[in-house]
């Protein structure tokens, strides 16, 4: 196992764990943040396999340096959302509001 | 286009567009019914003055069309125009202001039919005409409205419907066989094609359901007596004669001997010429009893259809005596039939005369000497002798004519009898007893200008047959007397018991 | 000759321009709206019947181009496709004049104009196509624009007709599509062609030109309303009359019908189709929906539905006529399409016009109504004979050229359901004559209007005597140059002779 | 000349994006007017430039690939560009009149607009894979900020989940373009295509392969990964549903399908092939009879995409194993597929935006008896309707044409199926719609008709969509136009 298979490996180790949070938390801060920990796991891919005649290649550094940036606008935008939703509607999560707890509901 | 196609051509248009007066405001329309007697003028200047022969080419008309003339079609023509002519005259006086027009439009286009279909050569337009005097007839037929009328009719539509699918099937297979469109071709096809027996038995079918052939006759006595008078006396005197001319223009005659079919025929003329009389006797409407005496008279005629195609060298000595017949018997039921409708008047001396008037054509039926019935019996007795036809069945033919002759006077009495019983007394209108009697006139006395030929068989005019013709047609008569003072007798003794 | 190619174009183009025009005016523009219809109708005419001379002297009239690679969009005016369009030029401008009539007053009225002009366009386009694809392309284009006419009146039973309308008739659409692309893998993009293309086919094709053939026939059956895919037809009676009288009795059922003889002349070729055995069967469905139609007539109590069951039996005739092995035959089959059409549509102008005039639907509040309309109850008569098949009347013609020509072809036993049909059809027609003519009127009509002097609108009346003449002399005059069946005797001769 | 032209299609649509950042709701109109009027132009010009010239690649500001970005400007990527100047600059200007410029939040429409597009030309030009990872992480982003300009809570939950769901998609896509670079060592497509040629498939390509087809696959909504499409495109503003139905989905999907034309057929399996052939399939039933059932008009239009995208993924069993001519088929049925959806979706959803606005409600039954106004709205409707129930003469029928010859020439028959019960299925849900609009109500007497602008601009997509059927050949020649040697790597 070569250091970079390890890297790779850990990435993908990460990425499962990433993707296991976004699909199964209920909560919207954590969704992002494991939508931030599966970005991690691929840059950590990204960064960890390709092997340039022996050394690292310098071309997936620059790559993942842009995916970074956008990882970076994606979460300031999903944050942004998710305040205005909270301050509209209360809710920390997306399930739709059953009858009884929307306002005007049954009570 | 020669002057008398012209006035073919007229003798049909005439009638066919005289139903668009209808159109007009009902209360111009009333003239309509004064033009009823002018209706078939054209068609009866045509078959007195035009020599036959002529042909009209119309390729332009549904499969090619053609009208022409010959001899047969000559008589049967004059019968048509004649007794369309007298009848409504006699509708003048007769009808009543109800439903005048549809009955008027009807009137025209059934007088169209008739007329067409006995100038037509060409096969679609001779069953064009046919079914327009079919369908337009039933209109006359239903004109009264009452329960009796439209059960009549409603049988009359039926029987006439798949008495035209057999004709149309019949033709179809004939003029497939002829590969062409003319009634002329058709027999030579018919006598020469596998399906010869399809066929005829399609079209001896088809047509005899208007000729009034036995167990396709049943709409005959139900229509004729609620029919109008008029109308009862064209139905029987002139439509009914269009079965026949289908026949004979039709049928493979002189072409092969059938004697199947011949024997079948004359059977069937037999059942027809003394059985309707059984059941005539029997009724106690005038009318019916006339329409009996029609199916009667038909079957003697269905005797010389039967031998005419048992015999092909026969049929050309036939065919003039058919024509006669038919003649003579359409004249004179159509008398009878409109003196169903006349009013005695009160003088006795009046009412005698008008007794005797309406007795004399019921005679002629019968064979009365010095009448047109003689003449025909005669000629047909001398058509059907069993010396010359070759046929299996003449031995029968002679005795059947006679116990016919004795069945047709029996329903003539019977006829008076009933008629006597029913018959009203007051004036009649002026329109009508003058056709009538221009009915009887023709019947009696105009008969004997008319253009028929039977030269090669009796001697016409018929003044003064030997002694031995006169006693062949007296005594059937004398038999029926008989037979006739016997029932009165059985009768009345019946009664006081 | 740029004229040969604009020709098509043009006669296409005139309705097409008429719906579009009618939907930019509004609903209130009553004249102006009457006044494109009727010239757009007129002008059709025209062109029309310069095509028809063209083709009876040969000329060629043509437009094509690519649409998508393999497949051409095709215009083409060759006798059998005059024959369609002279058909439904005439009636267009027939049913127009009656339609304004009919519509007097109503609401949606530029909606239904503009639809009405789409469907004739249509029509026009499936009569001039030139290949299946074009076929297909306008005949699903009828379909769409049927669907809102047959809705017209917006009511429920009107919108559940409008469903089951669709249901059938996109199904079939789909199955023709289908039908046409398989076609097109298994032989390219076939032109019709007088003769067809098959005629002297590889065997080892036998078995998918089969598939094929079934799959078009199933296709276009739907519209031609064959048993047992008839179902829409009655169902679709609720739209207006003049829609039930141009699109159920032309239109839509003849489009059907007419795209089953494009398949069996100008794709298969006669030849081909008798070869692989399938005209027999398609004979035998035939006779079977001429009879079940009219047994199915006989026990209808509303007029208009009585009348779909009868379309549906006489639509049949024609493909009996053209699986009849034969010029005879074909040339009966082919000049029932427009027999059929000109009867059935004077038909439906009647029931319309006792609709509209007395409010009269079912058959048994007809009694009498000869007397109060005499001229409408006319043409009935004249177009229930025709339908009988009573001579000389259209129907006449039409009975006696197939059944002479299956006697011709030795299959004799359509002479059996040419008489049987002619009795059911005589056992449902009388009896409404019978009650037209002579029983009493009643007292009071379900829903009486008068319009002055005629017995109803001169819009109605007109149109209606119209269809009942041309019903008589195209009847009559049946061997007069340019009449039905000299045009059908053309066509049948250019096929049987290519 | 082509050179301004490149210049001009990538970077107006980024200036005009920061330009109206800068400006009010109103002033971005205008402003916005004027770039649309120049993208066109420049799509147009790049358009006959390619059709008389044909394809080449395109080095950005003179970098070649890896590190520069490489273009890859061919005949099916202008074409693709110009649908989205006709069908974006549509967008925009009724977007321009029918949403409400009062609401403070609404500015922020034109610079996600712009940005929308900018990352549109993108992809449709994209010739690496990461790029286009680049790409479609800037259409998501501004279209879930156009979805969240609806402004309500729901609005916003819908553009949340759409933004996960984009995320997701996003992260699979990256990880396979990292696999795949990982074993290439190029990012460039056709490198890496030109490497597969010559050497037989490492062992874990297939991997990067799948995962980058599923992420895409979920950015597409293909089933059963489209729950979170028909909230996003049915809550958003009308012309916004039409972007995102017409074009972003359709980006995701072509990125997915450029990857399976090029590896698909060393790396894919017809195994795969079948699978996403038939997940589209059920995309195409289970979508079509959603819509059928819905309620609300615009949720109608949203589960018709679930269904018609179904359709675009029959690609890919048809381009695996079979003939040359049959693939060329199905590739051209589909591109034709994607162009009549984008037009008739889009017209779709703008007509029924201003349905909505001419009766005040977004319900099915409120449209009873509004066909008596023959409203134009309705009539485009149906015209895109026709075409998404793919009758003649529209685009949507040649598609299908295309499509049908190409089940039936690669023997794969079971499609046929498919296409023709998805017509079928398509024309239950449209003409419920028209059933309901029929229906004659005695209160049906109020109606608003919307001003002409907003009226005429569905009627021209429609009408488009219906041309494109006669035109088919016209646009599928440029498509197949070869390429110019000289650009190539």
């Amino acid at each position: 196992m070569t250091a970079s298979l390890l890297y790779a490996l850990a990435g993908a180790v990460l990425f499962g764990m990433g993707l296991y949070g976004l699909l199964r938390l209920p909560h919207l801060l954590r969704k992002l943040l494991a939508f931030n920990i599966m970005g991690s796991g691929v840059f950590l891919v990204m960064v960890g396999l390709p092997q340039h005649r022996g050394g690292a290649d310098p071309i997936p550094q620059a790559l993942v340096l842009t995916g970074i940036v956008v990882a970076i606008a994606a979460t300031a935008l999903a944050v942004v959302l998710m305040r205005r939703y909270y301050h509209l509607s209360g809710m920390t999560t997306l399930e739709e509001p059953s009858p009884e707890q929307r306002p005007g509901g049954r009570r | 286009m020669p002057p008398e196609a012209l006035a073919a051509v007229v003798a049909v248009c005439l009638p066919l567009l005289y139903p668009a007066m209808a159109l007009l405001p009902s209360t111009r329309a009333r003239v309509m019914r004064f033009a009823l007697p002018l209706l078939p003028l054209p068609a009866l200047l045509l078959a007195v003055f035009s020599d036959p022969g002529w042909q009209l080419d119309m390729p332009w008309l549904l499969n090619g069309g053609l009208w022409a003339m010959d001899e047969l079609r000559r008589l049967f023509l004059l019968l048509t125009a004649v007794l369309w002519a007298v009848a409504g005259l006699y509708a003048v006086g007769y009808l009543k202001a109800d439903h005048l027009r549809r009955f008027c439009v009807c009137w025209g286009l059934t007088l169209a039919g008739n007329i067409g279909l006995t100038l037509a050569v060409d096969i679609a337009s001779f069953y064009s005409f046919f079914a327009l005097m079919t369908f337009a007839g039933y209109g006359l037929i239903v004109h009264e409205g009452s329960g009796e009328a439209l059960r009549a009719g409603r049988v009359y539509l039926v029987m006439a419907v798949f008495g035209e699918m057999a004709i149309l099937a019949g033709l179809l297979l004939a003029s497939a066989a002829a590969d062409s469109q003319m009634l002329a071709d058709l027999p030579a096809a018919i006598a020469a094609a596998p399906q010869k027996n399809l066929v005829i038995g399609l079209l001896v079918a088809g047509f005899g359901v208007k000729a009034g052939l036995p167990l396709l006759h049943f709409w005959l006595p139900l229509a004729h007596p609620v029919a109008p008078t008029p109308a009862s006396a064209v139905l029987s005197g002139a439509m009914i004669k269009a079965g026949l001319l289908g026949w004979l223009v039709t049928l493979p005659f002189g072409e092969a001997a059938l004697p199947g079919w011949g024997a079948l025929m004359v059977v069937a003329g037999a059942v027809a010429a003394l059985g309707a009389a059984l059941l005539g006797v029997c009724q106690r409407r005038p009318k019916t009893v006339l329409a009996y005496s029609s199916i009667s008279q038909m079957g003697l005629m269905v005797l010389m259809v039967g031998g005419a195609l048992a015999d092909p060298g026969r049929a050309a000595v036939l065919f003039p005596v058919i024509a006669l017949y038919t003649l003579h018997h359409g004249l004179a039921k159509g008398s009878l039939f409109l003196s169903a409708g006349v009013s005695m008047p009160t003088a006795a001396g009046a009412r005698a005369v008008t007794w005797l008037l309406i007795a004399l054509p019921g005679l002629s039926l019968a064979g009365l000497p010095f009448t047109s019935g003689a003449l025909a019996k005669l000629a047909m007795k001398e058509g059907l002798s069993a010396d010359k036809l070759d046929f299996a069945l003449s031995g029968y033919l002679s005795p059947l004519m006679t116990a016919g002759a004795v069945a047709t006077l029996l329903l003539v009495l019977r006829y008076l009898w009933t008629l006597a019983r029913t018959q009203k007394t007051g004036r009649n209108p002026p329109a009508l007893a003058a056709g009538w009697l221009a009915a009887t006139g023709m019947s009696l006395v105009a008969f004997w200008w008319m253009p028929w030929q039977v030269d090669g068989l009796v001697k016409a005019p018929v003044w003064l047959p030997k002694m031995y013709q006169l006693w062949a047609l007296l005594w059937p008569m004398l038999v029926a007397f008989i037979l006739a003072a016997g029932a009165l007798l059985v009768s009345r003794s019946v009664k006081k018991r | 000759m740029m004229l040969s190619v604009w020709l098509p174009v043009l006669a296409l183009m005139t309705s097409l321009l008429a719906a579009v025009v009618i939907f930019a005016l509004p609903e209130q523009g009553y004249r102006l709206r009457t006044a494109v219809n009727l010239g757009a109708a007129l002008v059709k005419l025209g062109l029309v019947v310069v095509m028809v001379w063209g083709v009876f002297r040969g000329v060629d009239y043509g437009v094509s181009f690519t649409m998508a690679p393999g497949v051409a969009f095709v215009l083409k005016a060759d006798a059998l496709s005059m024959m369609f369009a002279g058909l439904s030029a005439v009636l267009w401008l027939l049913t127009t004049v009656y339609a304004v009539g009919y519509l007097e007053d109503s609401p949606n009225r530029s909606r239904f104009f503009g639809f009405f002009s789409l469907c004739v366009a249509s029509t026009m386009g499936i009569a001039l196509a030139g290949n299946l694809f074009t076929f297909f392309l306008f005949y699903e284009m009828l379909t769409l624009s049927t669907y809102p006419l047959v809705v017209h009146r917006g009511t429920e039973q009107a919108l559940k007709a409008g469903r089951t309308y669709l249901i059938y008739t996109l199904t079939g659409g789909a199955v023709l599509l289908l039908a046409i692309a398989w076609l097109q893998g298994v032989a390219g993009d076939l032109p019709f062609r007088e003769g067809g293309h098959f005629t002297e086919n590889d065997p080892a094709l036998h078995t998918s030109l089969i598939g094929i053939f079934v799959l078009l026939v199933a296709g276009l059956g739907v519209k031609a309303a064959v048993f047992p895919l008839h179902g829409w037809l009655p169902q679709a009676m609720v739209a207006p009359a003049p829609v039930s009288a141009l699109l159920h009795a032309v239109a839509v059922v003849k489009a059907g019908a007419f795209g089953i003889v494009r398949v069996v002349y100008n794709i298969y070729g006669v030849e081909a189709s008798s070869v692989l055995g399938v005209l027999e069967p398609l004979a035998w469905l035939a006779a079977f929906t001429i009879l079940y139609g009219s047994v199915r007539a006989l026990w209808q109590v509303d007029l208009k539905r009585l009348l779909a069951f009868s379309t549906v039996s006489q639509v049949s005739y024609i493909i009996l006529g053209i699986c009849l092995f034969g010029p005879v035959g074909a040339a009966g089959g082919l000049v029932h399409l427009l027999h059929q059409g000109i009867m059935k549509i004077t038909l439906f102008f009647c029931a319309g016009n006792y609709a509209e005039t007395l409010g009269i639907h079912r058959l048994d509040e007809m009694d009498g109504a000869g007397r109060r309309m005499p001229a409408t109850s006319f043409a009935f008569t004249v177009g229930a004979f025709g339908m009988i098949g009573a001579p000389p009347l259209a129907g006449f013609i039409t009975k006696w050229t197939m059944g002479t020509g299956a006697l011709d072809a030795g299959m004799d036993w359509v002479i059996a359901v040419l008489v049987l049909s002619s009795l059911l059809n005589a056992a449902y027609f009388l009896p409404i004559l019978h009650r037209l003519w002579f029983r009493d009127p009643p007292r009071q009509w379900p829903h009486e209007r008068r319009w002055g002097r005629l017995e109803t609108s001169a819009w109605l009346y007109w149109p209606t005597l119209v269809t009942a003449v041309v019903t008589i002399l195209a009847g009559v005059l049946a061997s007069l140059p340019f009449s039905p069946l000299s045009w059908a005797e053309l066509i049948v001769l250019r096929e049987y002779s290519p | 000349m082509t050179l301004w032209l490149m210049a001009g299609l990538l970077f107006t649509p980024l200036a005009w994006a920061v330009l109206t950042l800068l400006t009010d709701f109103r002033w971005g109109r205008w402003v916005t007017s004027f770039g649309i009027l120049v993208q066109v132009l420049v799509s147009l010009g790049l358009w006959l430039t390619i059709a008389r010239d044909g394809g080449f690649y395109y080095g950005l500001g003179g970098w070649d690939a890896p590190l520069g970005i490489e273009l890859r400007v061919d005949g099916l990527a202008v074409t693709f560009v110009l649908l989205t100047a006709v069908v974006a600059s549509a967008c925009g200007w009724h977007a321009g009149v029918y949403i409400d410029p009062d609401k403070a939040w609404h500015r922020y429409f034109w610079p996600l607009f712009w940005f929308l597009w900018s990352g549109l030309n993108a992809v449709w030009l994209g010739g690496d894979l990461f790029n286009l990872y680049v790409g479609l992480e800037l259409i998501s982003l501004s279209a879930v900020g156009l979805v969240a300009l609806g402004g309500k809570a729901a609005a916003l939950r819908a553009s949340l989940r759409y933004l996960l769901a984009a995320l997701l998609g996003s992260l699979a896509y990256l990880l396979g373009v990292a696999l795949l670079y990982g074993q290439f060592g190029s990012l460039s497509i056709a490198g890496v295509a030109t490497l597969l040629a010559d050497n037989p498939a490492p062992a874990g390509s297939g991997l990067a392969l799948a995962l980058m087809v599923t992420g895409l696959s979920l950015k597409t909504a293909l089933f059963p990964l489209h729950q979170w499409l028909p909230p996003a495109h049915g809550i958003a503003k009308s012309p916004v549903s039409a972007l995102l139905s017409a074009l972003v989905v359709k980006a995701s999907f072509y990125i997915a399908a450029r990857l399976w034309l090029e590896f698909g057929a060393t790396i894919g399996s017809f195994a795969a092939a079948q699978l996403v052939g038939l997940l589209g399939s059920a995309a195409v039933v289970w979508g079509s009879w959603l819509a059928f059932r819905q309620q609300q008009l615009k949720q109608v239009v949203a589960y018709s995409s679930v269904a018609q995208i179904g359709y675009l993924f029959l690609l890919f069993p048809l381009t695996y194993s079979v003939s040359e001519a049959v693939s060329l088929q199905a590739q051209q049925g589909i591109t034709l597929q994607v162009i009549s959806h984008g037009l008739a979706k889009a017209a779709m959803f703008l007509a029924a935006g201003n349905l909505i606005l001419s009766v005040g409600s977004g319900r099915i039954e409120a449209l009873a008896g509004v066909s008596r106004f023959l409203p134009f709205s309705l009539f485009s409707f149906g015209l895109a309707g026709v075409s998404l129930m793919s009758l003649p003469p529209t685009g949507g029928f040649t598609a299908k044409w295309l499509l049908l010859q190409a089940s039936l020439g690669s023997g794969q028959w079971w499609w046929v199926a498919v296409l023709l019960a998805g017509g079928l299925l398509s024309a239950a849900y449209v003409f419920r719609i028209y059933r309901a609009s029929f229906l004659e109500r005695p209160e049906t007497d109020r109606f608003y008709h919307p001003p002409r602008s907003l009226e005429v601009i569905p009627l021209i997509l429609a009408l488009l969509s219906l041309g494109l059927g006669l035109a088919s050949e016209q646009v599928l020649s440029v498509m197949a136009l070869p390429f110019e040697e000289a650009g190539a790597p």
